[in-house]
C-alpha cells in the first residue's frame, strides 16, 4: 500500500498541467474563471488543440489513437483537465460511442468513425431516453423495420443532450418487436441529416436549451450503420453504460468550484467582513471539501485497481462514484448559491459569445443560480440515484 | 387555540382561489411572464375589485380590515398558483411600510391609489454590500434647505421596473452600519436622477437595479422620522416574511400533490412508480416537511401582531428557517421524483421549486436566520 | 384563526404548573435534574399524587375518574407534566388497557379495573409483540384454547416493557387458529401471577432492564378476562395503537431537555469559554428548537381539530408526531452526548436509589450516554418510522 | 499508487484475523469484559507472540519494522472482532509518545518489556475543563533538586486501571492553555500520591480516573523536553486518530455485513426485510459511508509518516470527521434495521454501535474537528 505518486507519475502531471495551462485560449479561461456555458465551437476547438497534441482519446487503443497510458496516468490527465476549468471532452463520442464502435464496430465502422470523433469533425448525441422509457430503459419503443438495405425507423427520442449540435445520433431501437424487453434491441448510428429527424428543443429549468426531443419518422438508415449483431443492442448499452466509471466522479471539476467559491467568498461583504470570514460558511465548506477527499480516495482506489483487474471485473466500490459524485456537485453549487445570496437573484440570459450588456451585479453571479438549478439532472440522468442505490443493494450486497 | 378558518375567510380563500384557478392557467402564467411588466394587469384589478390590494388598510383608505390571517390566505393562493402580480412589493412591503409611519396626509394621498390598483409601489432597500443586513444603508440622504437629494444605488428591487414609486432607504446620520441615522423617502419613479434596470429574476418575476443620482425630493417625501427608520423596515420585513412563509406552504402544498399525482401515474419497470417503497417514503417525508412548514406559517401569522418586538421577530426568524429548509427539500425532491420532466420549463415543478428556492434567499436564507437567531441566544432564551 | 390561549386557559396551566411544583417531591426532583431514571417507587408514588388530586386519568369520562377537560386542557396538563420532569404515567393502563376496557370491557371489568389504574395499584404491562411479530404484528402465534371456563394459553412474547414490574398483562392471543392473520385474534388480560408464566428480563444496549420476554406456558386465564368478543382482538388492538396521538411527540419534554442542555453547556468549559458560547452547538441547538416550535404547533392542530371532530376521525397530521417527534428526542439526547464529550465515557451503573458512591465526573454526566442509546428505541417501537411513512404514502397520500 | 496489501501484510491481516477468530466469540468477548481487567492476557501474550506489541519498534527493541500500515492491519481486525485489549492504550499511545520523545536508556528499559506483554501503558492526559484542546492542562509538575512533583488529576484515562506506567501529561511553566511548558513524566501506577479509580467505559472497556497528590518522580521519569511535550502529544494522537479509524472501519464493515445478513434472514409480512426498497437503499447509503470511510482511514493511515506536521494533522482530523459522521451514520442505521433486538445487548449490534460511538468521542468527535479545521482554512486551504 502506497498511495503516493511515484516521482514518474508527478513529472507526468506536471507536463500535463504545464500543457493545459499553455494551450487553453484565453477567452476559454475567463469563461472557465466566471462559470460560463462553452459554445459548441469553444469544445470543438479545445478538442482539436487536445487531438493535435496527441491526447484527445488518451484511454482508446493506441491504434485508434490513444496514448497508452495506464489508469493511474489517465486519471491523473483526466483530473488535471477537470481542474482547469478547461471544456470537458464531448462524452458521447470520446467515452460512449467511441469505445462501443472500438469494441464491437466492424473496421469499416472503425475507420469511418473513430478519426472524426477524436478530432470532433462529428458531433455526436445519445439516442437511448424515450417518454415512457426513463429509468426503464428496456421499455423503449422506437421500432427499426428492415427494409432492403435499410432500417426504417420511426419513434422518438428524448433528453437528448446537445442534439441541436449534432452530426450523428448512436441510437437504440427495436428490430424484433416479438421478443422480450432486453431482447430485440439493436444498436443504430443515424446521420442527423437523414430526412425524417426532427429536432425539438426543450428549455430546461435554468433556462438553457442543452436537452432535445428527436422525433424519427421513417428515418432511412443504411444497414451498415448497425453496431455489432441485430438484436444485440442491448449488451453494447450495458457495456456503455458500465464503461464510464471514473470521470462520472468529477471530483476534479468540483475541486475547481470549491476553490472558486473561496475566491468569490474573500471578495463578498458579510457584515463586517467577507463571507469567508462567515464561520458557518467555511464549516459547510469544509465539510464538503472532506467528503470530497473521501471521494477522491475511493475514485483512487478504483483507479488504482483498474491497473490490476482486467476489463469487465469492476471494483465494485465503483458504484459509489456516480452516487456520491453526484451529491457533491450539487452541494457545491447550493453553497455558491449561498454565498451569492441576493446577488444571484437576477435572470441574466448567457448568449453564447456576443452579450455585451453590462452584468447586474458581481460578473461571476449570473450563472450562480442558473448552475444550481441545472446540476439538480446530474441526480437523475445516466441511471438516477435511486437506480444507483437499487444496484448497490442488488448487485453488491445481494439484496 | 383555533387553527381554522372563519367561516366568511373560507369563503374569502374560495374566492381568490377560483379567480387564479381562472386565470393562472400553466399557458397564461407564461404568457403575463413574458409581458413587459410581466404580471397581469387584468388579474391586478380583480384583485382591487376584491379588496385585496387594500386588505389591511383602515377603512378610511378604502380598507377591508383585514388582518394578518387573511394575508395568509391570499399569499398562500397567490403561491399555489405561482401568481406574478406585485403582491409582496407594492402590498406587503409597500403598503405596509406606509401604514406604519406615513402621515395621515401620506396615507391619505398614496393607499386609496394602491386600494384602487393604480399605484405600484417598490421597496427599495438591498445595496452591493448590505446582503441581508436591513442597518447596512449606504445610500445617501442628504437636507437641502427644505428638500431632500438622494444618492446610490440600490440592487433587485423587487417590480422596481413597474413601480410608480419607489420607497427608498438612505443614510441621513452615522455610518455605514449604524442603526441609527435611516431614513425612508417616498420617491416617485420617474424623478430626475433616477435610472431603473429592469429585469426578469431567477423564478420568472421581475426586479430592477435602480441608481439614484442627485435625486432631489420635497421634504413631504420622508416617511416618519428620518433618522428612525429602521425599526418600521424591520417590522415590516417581518411582515414581509410572514407572508412569505405563507406563499411558500401554498407552493409547497401544490407541488407536492403534483408530485404525488406524478408518482401515481408515472410508470415504469410495469408499475406506478409510486408504489417503490423508497419513492413513497420520500413523499411522505416532503410531506411532513410541508405540514411543519405550515404549522410555522401560521405561527408567523399570529405573530405579525405581536407587540414584543424581539419575540415577534424571532418566531418570524424561525418560521422563515423552517421555511428555507422545507422548502429545500420539497423542491429538491419533487424535481428529483419527477426525473427528467421536472428539468424542463414546461412542467409547473421547476417553476415552483425555483420560487421556493428565491423565497428562501429574499430577506435571509434559512441558515443566515439561523446563526442570527442562535447568536442572539436562540428561539427559547433563559 | 386565534392560536393564543384564552385567558381561562392561561389560568388553568398556571394551577397546573403551581400544583406540580408543590406537590412533585424533592428526590424525584432531583432525579429529573439529573436525567436519573425514576423506580417504580417513584412512578406509583407520583400517580398517587396526582390520583389524590383527581388528575391521573383526565382524558377518561367522567364517570371513571376522568376530568372532563377537552383537548386543550388535556394538552395543557400533559405538556405541564412533561415540561416538569416528573415521572410519566404509566401509558399501559392509563392510555392503552384503560381506555380500551372503557370502550370494550364489559361493567364488570371497568368496576374491577379501571379504579386501580388510575391509583396505579395494578402496573400492567403490554403482551403484543412476538419474536416472529413485530412490525408485521398480526402475525402473531401466541394461542389460546378453550378448556371450560379458561382460556390456556400457550406462546411467548417479548420486548415487554416493564414486565419485571408487572401485576398484569394485557395480551393479544389467537383463539381461531384457522383463520387469517387479522382474523381469529382475542384480547385477554391476565394476570401475571398466574402459573406458567416466566419473565425474563434482557438487558439493552444502554445497560439497563426494561425490556423482557414473556414466556406462557399452559397459562390458565379466565374467560372473564377475554375483553369483548372472541376474535374481535385486532380491532381493539387498533383502536389501543390508533388512540394515543399526541402524547408520542413528547413535545413538552424534548423542550425540558432542551432547557436542561442548555444549562449544562453554560457550565461545560470549551476553551477560553463555555460550551453555551460555542458557536456550533448553539446553531445545532437552534435548529433543534426551531424544529421543535414547529412540531409544537403541529401537535396543537390536532389538540384542537379534536375538540370538534368525532372521534376516530384523527387528524391526518397527527401520523406526523412520532416520526418527527421520535426524530427530535434523537436529535436532543445526541446533542447533550457532544456537550458531555469526554465526560460521558465512564458507565455508571444507576441502581435504584441507594446508590452511595460519588459520581465520577458532573453528576450529570453518568444518564448521558446511556440516554442517547436508550433513546434509539423511540424510532423502532410503538410503529416504527419506517411504518409511519408506510402509514403516510399509503393512507394520506394515497399511494 | 497502490492500495493493496503487500503478500506479506495480507498473511499477516489473516494470522490476526484468526487468532482474534478463535478467542472472541461473542460469549468469550463478554467474559473477558466482565473481568477485572476487562480484556484477555491470554490474547495479549498471544499478541506479544506474534510480535504486534513492538510492531513499530526498532529491531533493538524487539520491534519487527512495521509501519502506519500495519498498525491499520490490526486496528482494523481488532475492530472487526471488537477486541478489548489495551492495544491502543499500550502501544499506539503509550509506545508511541516513548518512541518519539524517550531517550535511549528510557526506551530500553521501558519498550522491550511492552514488547514482552510484560507492561501496560496508559497515557493519562485528558481533564476535567480541556475537553478535547490538547494544549489545555492544568495538572502542575514542579521540580524540586533533581526530581519533580505532579499534582493534580486526569479522567478517562484508557486503561488507566491496569496500567503498569501511566505517562501523565502536566505543566511545568506558562498558563493553563500555553503551548508551551507542558511535560511528559513516566509514572509508576503504584507510586505514592497515585489514587486511580477503575470504571468500565461505556462500550465495554475500561479507564479510570488519576489523582495524583504530591507525587514524586526521578528526572529520569521526565520524557523529552520537560517544557516541550506537546507536539509530540499531538503527532502521537494523529497516531492514535489514524489508528481509531481503521478500527472504525473494521467495526463497520462487520456491522454492516451484519445488518445486511439481517435484512436477509429476518421475515415479515410474508418477506425477508431485505426485499423492502426502502431498507435496500438503506443498507446501500451504509455501504457507500463505510468506503468513504475505509478510503479516508487509508488516508490518515499514509498520513502517519508525512513530515509537514500540518499536512498531517489536517488530513488526519479530516479522517477523524468522516470516521465519526460514518460511524453515526452506521451504527444508528444499524440498530434502527436490526430494530428491536438490536436493542438488546444480547445482539453484536449494539455493542458496535457503542463502539463506534465512543471512538468519534475519543480525541475530539466530527463537529470538534469540523470546526477547528474549518477555521484553521479547511482542509484546502489556498
Amino acid at each position: 500500500m502506497d498511495l503516493r505518486f511515484t516521482s514518474d507519475e508527478l513529472a507526468f502531471r506536471a507536463e500535463v498541467r504545464g500543457f493545459i495551462a499553455a494551450a487553453l485560449p484565453e477567452p476559454l479561461r475567463t469563461k472557465a474563471a466566471l462559470g460560463r456555458p462553452f459554445s459548441k465551437d469553444d469544445v470543438v476547438a479545445w478538442t482539436r488543440i487536445l487531438n493535435a497534441k496527441g491526447w484527445a482519446v488518451p484511454h482508446w487503443p493506441v491504434e485508434r489513437g490513444g496514448t497508452g497510458w495506464d489508469p493511474v496516468r489517465q486519471y491523473i490527465f483526466l483530473d488535471a483537465l477537470q481542474q482547469s476549468g478547461a471544456p470537458q471532452m464531448l462524452s458521447f463520442g470520446v467515452n460512449m460511442v467511441g469505445p462501443v464502435i472500438i469494441a464491437f464496430g466492424n473496421e469499416a465502422q472503425k475507420r469511418r468513425f473513430l478519426p472524426r470523433i477524436a478530432n470532433l469533425d462529428d458531433w455526436w448525441c445519445q439516442g437511448f431516453s424515450e417518454p415512457g422509457a426513463g429509468s426503464d430503459l428496456a421499455s423503449l419503443r422506437t421500432a427499426a423495420r428492415r427494409d432492403g438495405g435499410h432500417y426504417v425507423v420511426n419513434g422518438q427520442k428524448t433528453w437528448t443532450t446537445f442534439a441541436q449540435h449534432a452530426d450523428w445520433m448512436f441510437c437504440l431501437v427495436r428490430t424484433d418487436p416479438a421478443a422480450k424487453k432486453q431482447k430485440g434491441i439493436s444498436f443504430l448510428l443515424v446521420d442527423m441529416r437523414t430526412p425524417g429527424i426532427t429536432v425539438r428543443p426543450i428549455q430546461t429549468i435554468d433556462g438553457g436549451f442543452e436537452i432535445n426531443e428527436v422525433f424519427l419518422d421513417d428515418v432511412r438508415v443504411p444497414v451498415e450503420n448497425l453496431v455489432g449483431a441485430e438484436n444485440e443492442g442491448w449488451d453494447y448499452a450495458k457495456f456503455l453504460l458500465g464503461n464510464e466509471r471514473t470521470g462520472i466522479a468529477r471530483v476534479g471539476q468540483t475541486k475547481e468550484w470549491l476553490r472558486r467559491i473561496r475566491r468569490i467568498a474573500a471578495q463578498e461583504r458579510d457584515g463586517e467582513g467577507t463571507m469567508l470570514d462567515n464561520r458557518r460558511f467555511r464549516e459547510r465548506l469544509t465539510a464538503i471539501e472532506v467528503e470530497l477527499k473521501a471521494l477522491e480516495m475511493t475514485l483512487l482506489r478504483v483507479v488504482a485497481g483498474e491497473r490490476k483487474s482486467e476489463r469487465g471485473k469492476p471494483d465494485p466500490v465503483s458504484s459509489i462514484l456516480k452516487l456520491k459524485g453526484s451529491e457533491l456537485q450539487q452541494a457545491t453549487t447550493e453553497l455558491l448559491l449561498e454565498v451569492a445570496g441576493p446577488h444571484a437573484l437576477p435572470w441574466q440570459p448567457q448568449q453564447e459569445d456576443g452579450w455585451n450588456e453590462p452584468p447586474i451585479g458581481p460578473d461571476w453571479a449570473a450563472t450562480v443560480a442558473p448552475s444550481y438549478f441545472n446540476h439538480r439532472k446530474v441526480s437523475i440522468y445516466g441511471g438516477s440515484n435511486e437506480i444507483q442505490r437499487n444496484i448497490i443493494a442488488k448487485a453488491i450486497l445481494g439484496l | 387555540m383555533d387553527f381554522d378558518l372563519s367561516e366568511e375567510q373560507s369563503l374569502f380563500k374560495d374566492v381568490i382561489g377560483r379567480l387564479l384557478a381562472g386565470h393562472y392557467a400553466f399557458a397564461q402564467r407564461d404568457t403575463y411572464a413574458r409581458s413587459e411588466t410581466g404580471w397581469s394587469r387584468e388579474v391586478w384589478s380583480r384583485l382591487a375589485e376584491m379588496g385585496l390590494l387594500a386588505l389591511s388598510f383602515d377603512a378610511a383608505h378604502g380598507g377591508s380590515g383585514g388582518g394578518p390571517v387573511e394575508t395568509m390566505i391570499a399569499m398562500e393562493e397567490f403561491g399555489r398558483a405561482l401568481a406574478l402580480e406585485p403582491y409582496l412589493a407594492t402590498v406587503v412591503l409597500g403598503a405596509g411600510l406606509l401604514r406604519h409611519c406615513a402621515s395621515a396626509e401620506q396615507k391619505s394621498s398614496l393607499l386609496p391609489r394602491v386600494a384602487s390598483g393604480g399605484l405600484i409601489l417598490a421597496f427599495a432597500h438591498t445595496e452591493r454590500q448590505s446582503r441581508y443586513d436591513l442597518h447596512d444603508v449606504a445610500c445617501r440622504a442628504r437636507r437641502d434647505g427644505g428638500a431632500w437629494i438622494l444618492d446610490g444605488e440600490k440592487m433587485v428591487v423587487l417590480h422596481g421596473d413597474s413601480a410608480d414609486v419607489l420607497l427608498v432607504t438612505a443614510r441621513t446620520a452615522g455610518g455605514r452600519r449604524d442603526r441609527g441615522g435611516i431614513g425612508l423617502f417616498a420617491v416617485d419613479a420617474g424623478a430626475d436622477g433616477v435610472t431603473r434596470r429592469g429585469y426578469a429574476t431567477q423564478d420568472g418575476r421581475r426586479a430592477a437595479h435602480v441608481a439614484l443620482a442627485n435625486v432631489r425630493v420635497d421634504a413631504v417625501a420622508a416617511l416618519g422620522d428620518p433618522e428612525g427608520a429602521l425599526p418600521v423596515v424591520e417590522r415590516v420585513v417581518d411582515e414581509a416574511m410572514a407572508a412569505l412563509a405563507a406563499e411558500a406552504v401554498g407552493v409547497m402544498l401544490a407541488l407536492h400533490a403534483q408530485t404525488v399525482d406524478h408518482l401515481r401515474t408515472r410508470r415504469q419497470f410495469g408499475a406506478a412508480i409510486g408504489s417503490f417503497q423508497a419513492l413513497q417514503h420520500r413523499a411522505a417525508d416532503m410531506y411532513v416537511a410541508v405540514e411543519q412548514a405550515r404549522s410555522m406559517a401560521m405561527l408567523a401569522t399570529m405573530m405579525v401582531a405581536e407587540s414584543d418586538h424581539l419575540l415577534r421577530h424571532r418566531h418570524i426568524a424561525a418560521a422563515k428557517i423552517q421555511i428555507g429548509r422545507s422548502g429545500r427539500f420539497v423542491g429538491q425532491q419533487a424535481i428529483q421524483l419527477h426525473g427528467g420532466i421536472g428539468m424542463t420549463a414546461e412542467c409547473k415543478a421547476g417553476h415552483a421549486f425555483k420560487r421556493l428556492t428565491t423565497i428562501d434567499t429574499l430577506f435571509g436564507d434559512a441558515d443566515h436566520h439561523l446563526c442570527r437567531l442562535a447568536a442572539s441566544g436562540g428561539l427559547e432564551p433563559d
